[in-house]
């Protein structure tokens, strides 16, 4: 596991870049650590973090690191409310602060054994540097509401997709891609990040064919570190983990249910 | 910068609001200066409870106006995981005395908290035997099982509450009080007559929020907490925690933890002035993990008010 | 949108709350559309005490984290000269019900405090007799001469002061209720069991600042505030009011006017929902002067939830 | 009195001026009501009014219309917090919300007496559109704390100047100019704006000279309309005048003194 200095790291933007419904924030990181596929950051802008409607955003907010190279760290940002929003206007130079990288990230597949990579929507982005760490090449199934979103499989290599609206690729959920994927190799891993339902989908059937999943979880987070006990999720066995020092990837075996609020933005 | 509170020596007045400082996940979750350049001049336990606790189902938080609403519900191994497991790892944090100095030992402190005197009894005569810790904060913003009110909003209850544990340790022992009192100075005084060496506050103030009304999504009117209600934390209660210290301070000999809603020196600053001895930190570390470090020094950096408080100050 | 309280018709259910708009200097700020286009469907005084006051000296305000600070001191004309100058002035304030429906004339509600029973009883008989007040509030915010508590800190003095005033008028008796106490929701009944019609609430939350610290400038460390301790309002306060509101709504039978920090439709939609009839606009007319009648438009907006609160709310 | 329409308006920046350490921030007002000289205005970016350090500004900030013509009208701005910052920052075509114009104004001199206008750093801006209003010459006397802040003077036309640093004009204060000009005219009539030690010296040599003066006083003020009975002075015998409705402008005969907090940032 990748560990973040003790101290916020004020980082530049390197540019941003437009995919569909998503943007790509690049940032300058030539010296920090490098996290490991699905470790995720605590990012608030310098300026203009704070008031507006609401007086918000005012803690710092989560974000998958989406891959990590040539000295620059992207982040797959899809505005939902104020903080991604106010991430979403950041322009070329403009900084902002950074603590990570954080969390528990994915184990690779053992060797021999195919990595099934199934995202939803945002959550598509810590598959995506999962994908460039992986040694052998992964089956990539990829989930949008609409077809603005599904531009954003463009974030991987060799994707297959599925919309809501049937505007591009399969029409219906991504798990129906993967429910065939998986009787064609009960010996395949999956790695799934995605919005809850998704989450869920991909846990039950994981757990009825015994294929071994590790999901990628979402939850409001104040701190990101441990500190606050707030974003956790309940598991097997009774009482909760935290998404962000136990997680945010975890093990489907030690769940019972994805709860509801554990996913990406829908 | 150094200062004393209830015979400890301290490397300067900053130190972590109980529950907002994980150190033993923050040295899993950051690399290793951690250990070395802890941020706090002493260490605050999350709060222990007698048994083991889940703590609340999700969602936990809310972020409010200048403010965040938890509702994290006291999880943790109880009090014979928490000696067991925990506190020989928090044993020898250290802090950052000056710039070049040697580093200074960071005094454990263990905030407990029991829905009756038994329990309380039972924590602080656990803690007694314990040299790692070097002092006990009473958590006593917790619902009497009876009245259904804080056990820490009555004066008169408080103070026979302290009166009962006293005896029990020869630790400082600390009250954690509750803000949502009709008189926080009352409570504080009762504290004082039970035997209590120091007081804290301010815990955080009731709050709540609903699920976001969205037209085309599940109805509002809804609590969002899994716990219902929560507490309110953050700059949002600062000037409600100035007051409040401020008539603490006002009315007790013993020395007093201010805290609320504390994001720089010149915040800090303001609490020390009138009247707190020292200063914790709690939700601003959320968004800086080392701004107690960052306070402490601000509030050392002459440019910005290194004097003692003054004599004619606030109080 | 048109909604009953009390037995009074309201074109709608938002209001201002004391001393947070006097509508007879708007009247002369402003030109001449605001007497009847009232942006509140009732208008509650200032509060009035039985003889006059002149408030607390300068500086009365101080900007806090999405807050306001007040040390005003409720000044006012006393009883008589409220009587005799201000209600006939007040008389005849209309406000719109519909785009292109006949204006309605707003009802006034007058908000008084006396320090002893005696006093509340004085002011109560003499409003008893004018017929341009619809309703009476009682604010027991007031410090009690004796204990220096807050009246309504305490449920059961709160119940005999009511019950004391109860019989010297048949005009809606509504408590405004303090929220610097334990448990308001056993204020709530106690103002019940004692005959009131209605509670409001929140009222602002003590809190204190001080003189900015200026490296140049005079030491830091002294109340800014001429009366020292101030009432914290506005956003920072809405989630300790929403909390409030709901404690009390789900208590007591009698209609609850909520306010606290209350910015736009969706913020008056949350209070209705956890119980309120009516919500009260106080700080945010400052911002906006016509945020009464923003509000009350956002809230009848069907896009933002125009449905009634639903039964299974939060209470 | 000129009365205010009952709501906000969101004005559009026409301009911005630098005058030494002063901006005059021009707004694009051609239909708004005519202000009178002395009457102000409370000002609020549409953006960014929140949040930041400390979270402020919360409240609106009360700003003397310094001019008003061509369509337009002038704010003379110093960044003395976040509020005045905010605005200072500003640029053409940005919006603000304005409610004004609020207050009582100057009230002009009795036909064939002199107009003495003296005016001290920021305080000069209500000076400048008596200026433009007043029939006959006045008599022009303005103080700064520096050169840079004298250049504001040029907002006035034909202004004598004081300077504390004595970069300008007198070396010292501008009550020694008023001095001279009261004893050389006793019939003249004062108009004042400045700060707080300034306003109380005029009126305390006006008060002994029998010379009549009308002080435009500033205090924090939340709302500018009289609702919040926030923005008080302490007057002659006994009992507190609202700034915002009794004020700006107050009559000097009114005060025994000029409290500490009325005056415009020194
Ligand atoms: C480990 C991790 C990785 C993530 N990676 C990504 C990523 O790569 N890309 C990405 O786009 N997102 C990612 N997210 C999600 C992202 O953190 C959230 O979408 C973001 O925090 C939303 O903040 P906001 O201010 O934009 O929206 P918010 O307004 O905070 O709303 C987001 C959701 O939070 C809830 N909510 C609404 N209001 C509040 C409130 N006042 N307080 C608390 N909750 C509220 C609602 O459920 C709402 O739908 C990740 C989250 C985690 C935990
Ligand atoms: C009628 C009137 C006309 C005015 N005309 C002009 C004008 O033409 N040009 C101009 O530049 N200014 C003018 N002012 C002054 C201007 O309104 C203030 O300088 C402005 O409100 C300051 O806001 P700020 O946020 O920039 O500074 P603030 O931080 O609000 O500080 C300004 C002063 O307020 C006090 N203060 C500091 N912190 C706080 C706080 N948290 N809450 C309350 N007070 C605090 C201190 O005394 C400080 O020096 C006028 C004021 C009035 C009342
Ligand atoms: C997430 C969170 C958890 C907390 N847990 C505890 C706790 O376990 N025991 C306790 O006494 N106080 C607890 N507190 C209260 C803080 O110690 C502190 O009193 C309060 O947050 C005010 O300080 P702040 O505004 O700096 O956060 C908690 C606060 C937060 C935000
Ligand atoms: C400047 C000011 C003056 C107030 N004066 C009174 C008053 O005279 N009587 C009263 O009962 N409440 C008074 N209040 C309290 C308000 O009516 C209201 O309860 C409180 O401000 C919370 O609402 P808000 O956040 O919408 O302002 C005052 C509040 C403010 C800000
Ligand atoms: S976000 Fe604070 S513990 Fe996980
Ligand atoms: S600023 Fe509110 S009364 Fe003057």
């Amino acid at each position: 596991m990748s560990r973040a200095p003790f101290a916020r790291r004020l980082l530049t933007v390197a540019g941003v870049d437009r995919l569909g419904a998503y943007l790509v924030l690049r940032v300058e990181d030539p010296d920090g650590p490098q996290p490991e596929p699905g470790q995720f950051a605590m990012l608030a802008a310098e300026e203009r973090w704070g008031g507006g409607e609401g007086e918000r955003p005012y803690l710092p907010r989560a974000f998958s690191v989406a891959r990590q190279r040539g000295g620059e760290a992207h982040f797959l940002l899809e505005d939902v409310g104020p903080g991604s929003r106010r991430l979403c206007e950041l322009g070329t130079g403009e900084r902002l602060w950074t603590l990570g990288p954080l969390g528990r990230g994915f184990t690779a597949p053992p060797s021999g054994r195919r990595a099934i990579l199934v995202g939803g929507g945002v959550g598509i982005a810590p598959l995506a540097i999962l994908q460039d760490r992986l040694q052998e090449e992964a089956t990539v199934l990829l989930g949008f509401r609409d077809g603005a979103r599904a531009e954003g499989a463009a974030l991987l290599e060799q994707a297959r997709v599925a919309t809501d609206d049937g505007s591009r690729g399969h029409h219906g959920l991504v798990t129906d891609l993967l429910a065939q994927e998986v009787e064609r190799d009960p010996l395949a891993v999956v790695y799934a990040c995605g919005p809850a339902p998704m989450l869920e989908g991909v846990r039950a059937m994981c757990a009825a064919s015994s294929v071994p999943a590790q999901l990628a979880l979402e939850a409001g987070m104040a701190c990101g570190f441990g500190a606050c006990f707030g974003c956790v999720v309940p598991c097997r066995g009774g009482g909760y983990l935290r998404i962000c020092v136990d997680g945010p990837v975890i093990d489907a075996a030690e769940l019972d249910h994805v709860d509801a609020h554990a996913g990406a933005p829908a | 910068m150094s200062v004393s509170f209830c015979g400890l020596e301290l490397a300067h007045p900053i130190l972590n609001g109980s529950g907002t400082f994980d150190a033993i996940a923050a040295n899993k979750a950051f690399a290793d200066d951690l250990r070395d350049a802890f941020p706090f001049a002493a260490y605050v336990s999350k709060t222990i409870t007698l048994e083991p606790r889940a703590g609340n189902p999700p969602p936990r938080l809310w972020e409010a106006a200048a403010g965040l609403i938890n509702s994290i519900g006291l999880p943790n191994k109880g009090l014979q995981g928490y000696l067991a497991e925990d506190l020989p790892q928090l044993a020898g944090l250290t802090t950052v005395r000056e710039p070049g100095a040697e580093p200074q030992t960071v005094p454990l402190i263990t905030n407990v908290m029991g829905s009756t005197a038994h329990e309380f009894s039972a924590l602080v005569e656990a803690c007694e035997t314990r040299e790692e810790i070097a002092a006990l904060e009473l958590n006593v913003s917790c619902p009497n099982v009876k009245t259904g009110l804080d056990i820490g909003a009555d004066p008169l209850q408080l103070e026979q509450l302290v009166r009962a544990v006293r005896p029990l340790t020869r630790k400082p022992l600390i009250i954690k009080l509750t803000p949502n009192t009709a008189d926080v100075a009352a409570c504080a005084q009762g504290a004082q007559e039970g035997g209590a060496d120091a007081v804290s506050l301010i815990n955080t103030l009731r709050a709540m929020s609903l699920t976001p009304v969205d037209p085309s999504g599940p109805a509002g009117g809804r609590a969002w907490l899994g716990g219902r209600t929560g507490g309110l934390s953050g700059p949002a209660i600062r000037a409600v925690a100035l007051a409040q210290v401020a008539a603490v301070a006002a009315r007790v000999a013993v020395p007093v933890i201010g805290m609320g809603g504390v994001q720089s020196g010149a915040h800090a600053r303001e609490l020390l002035d009138v009247g707190a001895t020292l200063v914790a930190v709690g939700t601003e570390s959320f968004r800086d993990p080392a701004a107690g470090a960052r306070i402490a020094r601000e509030l050392g950096d002459p440019a910005r008010g290194e004097a003692a408080p003054s004599e004619e100050s606030a109080r």
